[in-house]
């Protein structure tokens, strides 16, 4: 691999369908590390691990800019900034300079086997307390997304507006939920053993699990129009502080990454939608209905910046639900 | 003492200084992102009080415990047979052949027990074959049962080879004299074989507790939601959970305990070194 | 009931050798599978997932990695053993048994506290996780076992051997040299091995620790998440399987050579 | 004669190929004390464990108190034995030791420890009871052993070299002690030895053992004075062997041609039933004297003293006798006055045709 | 008389608080065989090792050839040492053993080669050159241990107890071989030994040493007949000791009260010097006799027998004397036509002045 460049990354993004074009330039694909969740990424950076550019979700990008671990983007280098979600990049600059380059979005949604489970039932977040299901979910191992789910059960669509009780109510849920867990899964990959051998039937998955594992034949879909909603997300790449290399490369791959090419590639391939607005449009609505990441007319609670001390009750929290407290 | 030296400084370098550290960790606090470098025992309120720690704490010796247990009991057998029924030309073989599953990857051989154990693996897949069966076994893996059977296997060459020292250094004329004066096969064993194997099983029971204790891998891969153990926990302070000191107490605290155990099993293994030697 | 004898124990050791060697045999079984799912029913034969091994990168890297790691441990711990073991069964020394006691210790200490109370000092520190810090953990762990490795090595030494050299009219360095090291060359060659192989496979302190770059382990660790590497993995636990077991038998060749160059009655066999 | 307590008879060994006892015939009288005597690797360790059931004989049929062993284990039997390297339990403290043979019995609590305490007192250990066994000294763990064994009332006490771990003085001290145990207790005891000094002391009678056979049974004076073979006489003590050959046998009598000495008549109880084959006299180096000036002695021959070993009491002289190479070994007293020969010195040694031995 | 090689005075070792060695004065003189005997654990071990330069005494000097020994390393020294172990170095072959010490003086390869070979001759192992040493025999590690020592041609060759690991008849062996091989040599030898037979046959000279002290140093027949001490006396060989008084002292003569022989009359030479607090007097066991009948001796006296120990070539007798409990032992050499007594029978016991000794 092409150690000019080093990416620290969710596993799977290494997936050289993202950046051709860095590949078409340098010949190879930049190194990768990978992290499971966040938290993982956010410890292995403040503990001296260097990389030149990561991968946090929007609700992190704060903490780690605080931690002092990232630079700012010099957008000047971006050739598509301009074409880059505006909403999305303007909540993430701070001091007047951008620090997050936002790149991927989808959903988190009630995930299942079609051949396994009682169809009736997929249309409520419930399930997942059903001991008819006791044994075979799985839930991710990520607090955000665990904490969409618990806000969404409890009719709690925005968390900015959570309070202490919904947080308390939440946390209840998940622990009682916790009772039917199979595993949690850390990425898809995981997730997909998970399902395709039918060990689980029931998950709480990123919509990239639908779109891979139908992909395979298998019959998983995703219902994002349950009762009590479901959840949105969006991440992007960040400049690290402290990054071995020098930043030409950094932009190189960061370019890759906007190519209109890429923004096809994940949506048709992982079922995720791109920061590249411009791209997107080209797409067209039935290109994302069809990709499942179309608008419904439940609630969706999207997974934005939110109060960092409360995020760092759920992180607390989360673990000991996982832990059976 | 020059000679000791290097060793000594090296060992004083990277094992004291560290451990001194860590114990100077667990009485500071960390808030969000920044440290408290003022003494303070709220970690340690935490490690012993918490319920979720104890809980954790009160699960890892458990399931060490049993680990242990069965590993030791799976273990004596074997060591028996090798050392009684096996003429002496073959017993290196013999233990060559238990150490061989042992010579690739730790993670690996764990994972392999994933698939074994797994719900379309070879237990249950064989299981439905025979059709003994309908559903897969869920039982099986995800939880603590799976973590004691992985972890039992894993250490279960390091408890047959001190068995084995010890029944090999039990004088067979001692077991002779017992039939000698009157005892049948059984009450030999249990008078005499045993108890001078007494050294080895005890240094077998201490070879195995502590690691067990202190692997935070089989309890992930294996042990599902309920299968965690304190190593875990540790392991999450450090790295997710972004506090460091509370890590550093639950550390210490859990070497504490493993130290105290261990001790228990040093003083009995004293108790019967007396004998012999 | 003569035949009772032992019946027991064949049945026992027969069924505790399935469930020794459950794991090891699906290694080369789902190495050889035709088949990216690893379960039964078996596909067919392939050799292919050897051919990922040889084309993945990443892999040869953390091979790499691992190698320079193992034989740096191998050789440093080697080296402290040497000194200790020779220290403490020549020489008297105050406080010796505390001294030794305490070298001894991070062999019944938990790993995880090894590796905790490292990535403290280094976070504490302010260095930077690197294979470095894995080399001084796996050090740390390692030189006790080649301490009890050389000090048995050191402890048949008969110690008149030496005195004889001296009374010859050696010098203590030639002595060193032309005595005691070609007498417990098995043991450093057992130590060197010992260590090389608990640092090749050590996973808890280098995951601990890992830095930027992946050892085998952190590695095999990394990609036991997707299940479209696992038969590759299996095809490299088996090189691995293949290879240590190679390995041994050369060392327990190299061991009985030296053995029977000095006569003693070989008994042990490995360890 | 009582019956005997042991009978063996045509009991064969093999491990593998290896021969270790062949054709052993073998009675062992009640309440005498009998030894084992023979060269390393002979196979009398064997033969005492076939005995005490240890092993199994790959032939021959073996009869303790007249009933046949075939099949009887060990712990069956009504011997005991005490270990060459003792056996005792380290993990158990004397008493415990003495009383595990009871307790396997299941006796009564008080009555294990009326006769564990008796047998202790027997083997003058009071006050040792509670000592642990890692704790004695070699001679203590000896008398230990014993008492486990006789504690048992046995009716025979197999012993397999129960002395050789002690040093010098302790193994002399313990020799009479177990001779005066054996008197007192008046069990058979059958004793394995390498050490012809032991066997000559201790015992009533000695079986010699060579190459897993039987060569001589007998008391320990016609052993030493009338050893049935040249090996016999030569394993058993010193012995000098001058060429010889049988010239005639006449009634009582038979004519020899000895290297050195000549023509003799020695009286037929001096030579093995049926002279043939004999081809050499035997004589104990005790049997020859080096004459002081003056002295003299039925024959004299002269000679040269080639070397000389001092050892306080006694001096052995290496003399050599004309018309033969290797030197013959004759054995003084130094008693007060007498001068002690250097080597060089030319001498008259005496002897008596009563002290020749004609041997196969 | 020449220089002694080897000189020792006021040597003083300290292990600690524990005085292994204490105020040894000691001369060896040049080409004698010289032995260092005494019971285990009496710094005989530690002696030879400070003569090598193993251990640095604690006070006093040593001298050898001369020289002051003070600083100068084992290595350097014009010693030369055979282990107990032998300490054959098992890596190397017969040669390559004997070669060693010549190759650390780095002499030419011819001269080398030539010297082992005349070495591995002279102690009897032609052909076994380039034997791996471990498939060497006790006996032949022996003879490497000495070749490998002699080759250097030292001044002094020290011995730590050799022929303790060697079994009986190797052993008798190897002490006349040890003995011709000193002649032939002529080199100084200084043999450590806990066994007094070794010592008496193979010494010149002999130091007896108990606690770290040096009690006695004579020729083996010296140490015999005149032993310093009651200590000396009952380690070199048997004695039999009877209380005694001193009751006068004049001119050459002492005047003795003997428990159960009454008052004697002793020459001054039969006593060590000064007479006072002497306690006992001692007597060897075959200067007593038990008189056959019709025989006499200088003086008798009534006895009870009460043990026999039959040796075929001896028997020794324990005898009761009157007015005393302990028996006193006597040996009688087993000739023709001696009759064995039983225990319980009485006997006349023979003795003479001339054979007791007056002791400390
Ligand atoms: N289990 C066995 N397998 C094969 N050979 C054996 C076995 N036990 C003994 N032997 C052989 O049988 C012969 C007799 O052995 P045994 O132990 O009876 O001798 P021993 O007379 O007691 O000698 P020692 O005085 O050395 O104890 C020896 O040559 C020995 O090597
Ligand atoms: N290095 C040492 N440290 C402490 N004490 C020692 C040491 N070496 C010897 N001793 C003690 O000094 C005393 C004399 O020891 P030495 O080895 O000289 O005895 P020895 O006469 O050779 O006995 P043996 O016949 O048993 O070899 C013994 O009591 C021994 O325990
Ligand atoms: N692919 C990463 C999704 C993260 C959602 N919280
Ligand atoms: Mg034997
Ligand atoms: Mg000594």
């Amino acid at each position: 691999a092409d150690d000019g460049l080093v990416v620290l990354d969710w596993s799977g993004y290494e997936d050289e369908g993202f950046f051709q074009k860095y590949i078409a330039q340098h010949g190879d694909a930049p190194t990768y590390s990978f992290f499971g969740e966040e938290e993982e990424a956010f410890q292995k950076l403040r503990a001296g691990f260097r990389a030149d550019v990561s991968h946090p979700c929007s609700q992190s990008v704060s903490k780690w800019l605080e931690a002092g671990l990232l630079e700012p983007l010099d957008t000047s280098r971006i050739d598509l900034w301009d074409d880059v979600n505006a909403e999305m990049k303007e909540a993430f600059k701070f001091d007047g300079a951008y620090y997050l380059l936002p790149m991927d979005w989808g959903t988190t949604a009630l995930t299942y086997r079609t051949d396994m489970v009682d169809m009736a039932k997929m249309d409520s977040l419930a399930v997942f307390l059903d001991p008819a299901y006791a044994g075979r979910i799985a839930l991710p191992d990520n607090v955000d997304d665990i904490y969409a789910l618990g806000y969404l059960a409890n009719g709690v669509t925005d968390w900015t507006k959570a309070t202490d009780a919904d947080f308390e109510a939440a946390s209840t849920w998940l622990r009682q939920a916790h009772q039917n867990v199979r595993a949690y899964w850390a990425d898809g990959a995981e997730l997909a053993q998970l399902m395709g051998s039918g060990e689980v039937v029931v998950s709480w998955a990123w919509s990239e699990t639908p779109a891979t594992m139908a992909g395979e034949g298998l019959p998983v879909e995703a219902n994002r129009s349950t009762k009590e909603g479901s959840s949105s997300w969006f991440c992007g790449y960040v400049n690290l502080a402290n990054g071995p290399n020098p930043e030409d490369k950094m932009y190189d791959f960061f370019n890759a990454w906007m190519d209109p090419g890429s923004a096809e590639y994940i949506v048709s391939e992982w079922g995720y939608g791109h920061g590249n607005q411009t791209a997107m449009a080209a797409i067209g609505p039935e290109g994302l209905a069809e990709a499942g990441l179309g608008p419904v007319e439940v609630p969706v609670l999207a997974q934005v910046p939110m109060n960092q001390a409360l995020r760092e009750k759920m992180i607390a929290e989360f673990e000991k639900i996982k832990a059976g407290f | 003492m020059v000679l000791i030296s290097p060793t000594l400084v090296f060992t004083l370098l990277m094992l004291a200084v560290p451990l001194i550290m860590v114990l100077a960790l667990s009485f500071w606090t960390q808030s969000y992102l920044t440290l408290d470098r003022s003494f303070s025992l709220e970690n340690y309120k935490a490690a012993w009080t918490e319920p979720m720690y104890q809980y954790l704490m009160a699960r890892s010796l458990r399931i060490s415990i049993f680990v242990t247990a069965l590993t030791v009991l799976l273990a004596y057998p074997v060591a028996y047979f090798i050392s009684f029924h096996v003429t002496p030309k073959r017993k290196a073989m013999w233990i060559f052949l238990i150490t061989i599953p042992f010579w690739t990857s730790y993670l690996m051989r764990i994972f392999l027990w994933k698939v074994i154990l797994g719900y379309n693996g070879v237990v249950n897949g064989s299981l439905m074959g025979l059709g003994l069966i309908e559903q897969p076994l869920s039982f099986i893996l995800y939880n603590q049962n799976a973590v004691v059977l992985t972890l039992a296997h894993s250490w279960v060459p390091f408890a047959i080879l001190p068995i084995f020292v010890a029944l090999e250094r039990v004088d067979r004329s001692l077991i002779e004299a017992a039939e000698d004066l009157g005892d049948n096969r059984l009450r030999r064993f249990l008078r005499v074989t045993l108890p001078l194997s007494m050294p080895g099983v005890i240094a077998a029971t201490i070879i195995v507790f502590i690691p067990t204790i202190g692997d935070y891998v089989t309890p992930r891969l294996v042990g599902g939601p309920n299968g965690l153990m304190i190593s875990n926990m540790i392991e999450l302070q450090f790295k997710k959970a972004n506090n460091a000191p509370l890590g550093a107490a639950l550390a210490i605290s859990a070497m504490a305990i493993v130290t105290c155990v261990t001790l228990v099993f040093v003083w009995m293994n004293r108790k019967f070194m007396r004998g012999p030697k | 009931m003569m035949r009772g004898k032992g019946y027991f124990f064949k049945w026992y050791v027969a069924l505790f050798f399935v469930f020794l060697y459950a794991p090891a045999i699906l290694l080369p079984v789902f190495a050889f599978n035709d088949s990216s799912i690893v379960s039964f029913p078996l596909k067919g034969f392939t050799t292919k997932w050897f051919e990922v091994l040889q084309s993945t990168e990443a892999l040869h890297v953390a091979v790499r990695n691992s190698l320079m790691i193992a034989v740096t441990t191998a050789i440093f711990s080697t080296l402290f053993g040497v000194l200790a073991a020779r220290a403490s069964t020549r020489f008297a020394f105050p406080a010796r048994r505390s001294i030794m006691g305490f070298i001894m210790l991070p062999m019944v200490l938990p790993e995880i506290i090894i590796g905790v109370s490292l990535l403290v000092v280094i976070i504490q520190l302010g260095f930077e996780l690197s294979l470095f810090t894995i080399i001084l953990g796996h050090i740390l762990i390692c030189t006790p076992f080649c301490i009890a490795i050389l000090s048995s090595a050191f402890m048949n030494l008969d110690r008149s051997l030496e005195e004889a050299s001296i009374d010859l009219g050696q010098t203590r360095w030639n002595t060193f040299w032309m005595v005691i090291f070609p007498l417990v060359m098995p043991g450093i060659v057992a130590s060197l091995l010992i260590a090389f192989t608990i640092s090749l496979d050590e996973f808890i302190i280098a995951f601990f620790l890992a830095g930027t770059e992946p050892t085998l382990p952190v590695y095999i660790w990394g990609q036991l998440r997707f299940p479209q590497k696992l038969p590759s993995l299996m095809a490299l636990g088996t090189l691995l399987l293949v290879l240590s077991i190679s390995l041994l038998l050369l060392a327990d060749y190299f061991r009985r050579r030296g053995l029977k160059k000095t006569g003693i009655e070989n008994s042990g066999g490995f360890l | 004669m009582t019956q005997p307590i042991i009978q063996l008879s045509g009991v064969d060994k093999l491990y593998g190929d290896f021969q270790a006892l062949s054709q052993i015939d073998l009675d062992i009288r009640t309440g005498e004390f009998f030894s084992l005597l023979g060269p390393s690797g002979c196979g009398k360790t064997t033969l005492l464990r076939s005995i005490a059931g240890f092993e199994t004989p790959s032939a021959g049929s073996l009869h303790i108190d007249g009933k046949s062993m075939d099949g009887v284990p060990a712990n069956k039997r009504p011997t005991n034995m005490v270990f060459q390297s003792y056996a005792i339990f380290p993990h158990m403290s004397v008493a415990e030791n003495v009383a595990y043979g009871l307790k396997a019995r299941r006796l009564p609590k008080a009555e294990i420890q009326e006769r564990v305490s008796e047998a202790i007192s027997m083997v003058g250990l009071q006050g040792f009871d509670s000592r642990a066994s890692h704790a004695l000294s070699g001679g203590q763990r000896q008398r230990v052993a014993l008492a486990r064994a006789l504690v048992l009332k046995p009716r025979v006490l197999l012993l397999d070299e129960p002395l050789s771990a002690l040093d010098k003085k302790m193994r002399e001290q313990m020799q009479s002690e177990l001779r005066r145990l054996q008197r007192a207790v008046g069990i058979t005891f059958v004793l394995v030895t390498h050490d012809q000094e032991e066997a000559l002391t201790m015992s009533d009678r000695i079986a010699v053992m060579f190459d897993g056979k039987i060569a001589q049974v007998a008391t320990p004076q016609m052993l030493y004075g009338k050893p049935s073979s040249r090996r016999v006489g030569n394993f058993i003590g010193m012995m000098n062997f001058l060429e010889a050959e049988v010239r005639a046998t006449s009634g009582e009598t038979v004519e020899v041609d000895v290297q050195s000495l000549g023509r003799l008549t020695l009286p037929l109880s001096q030579a093995p039933a049926g002279v043939d084959g004999c081809q050499s006299v035997g004589i104990r180096p005790e049997m020859l004297t080096i004459l002081a000036e003056g002295q003299t002695a039925e024959r004299e021959i002269e000679a040269v003293v080639s070397e000389v070993f001092y050892y306080g009491d006694m001096t052995f002289y290496d003399v050599t006798l004309p018309q033969k190479d290797a030197p013959v070994t004759v054995t003084m007293r130094n008693t007060a006055g007498r001068k002690v020969l250097a080597a060089g010195d030319t001498a008259r040694v005496g002897w008596s045709p009563v002290s020749l031995l004609l041997l196969r």
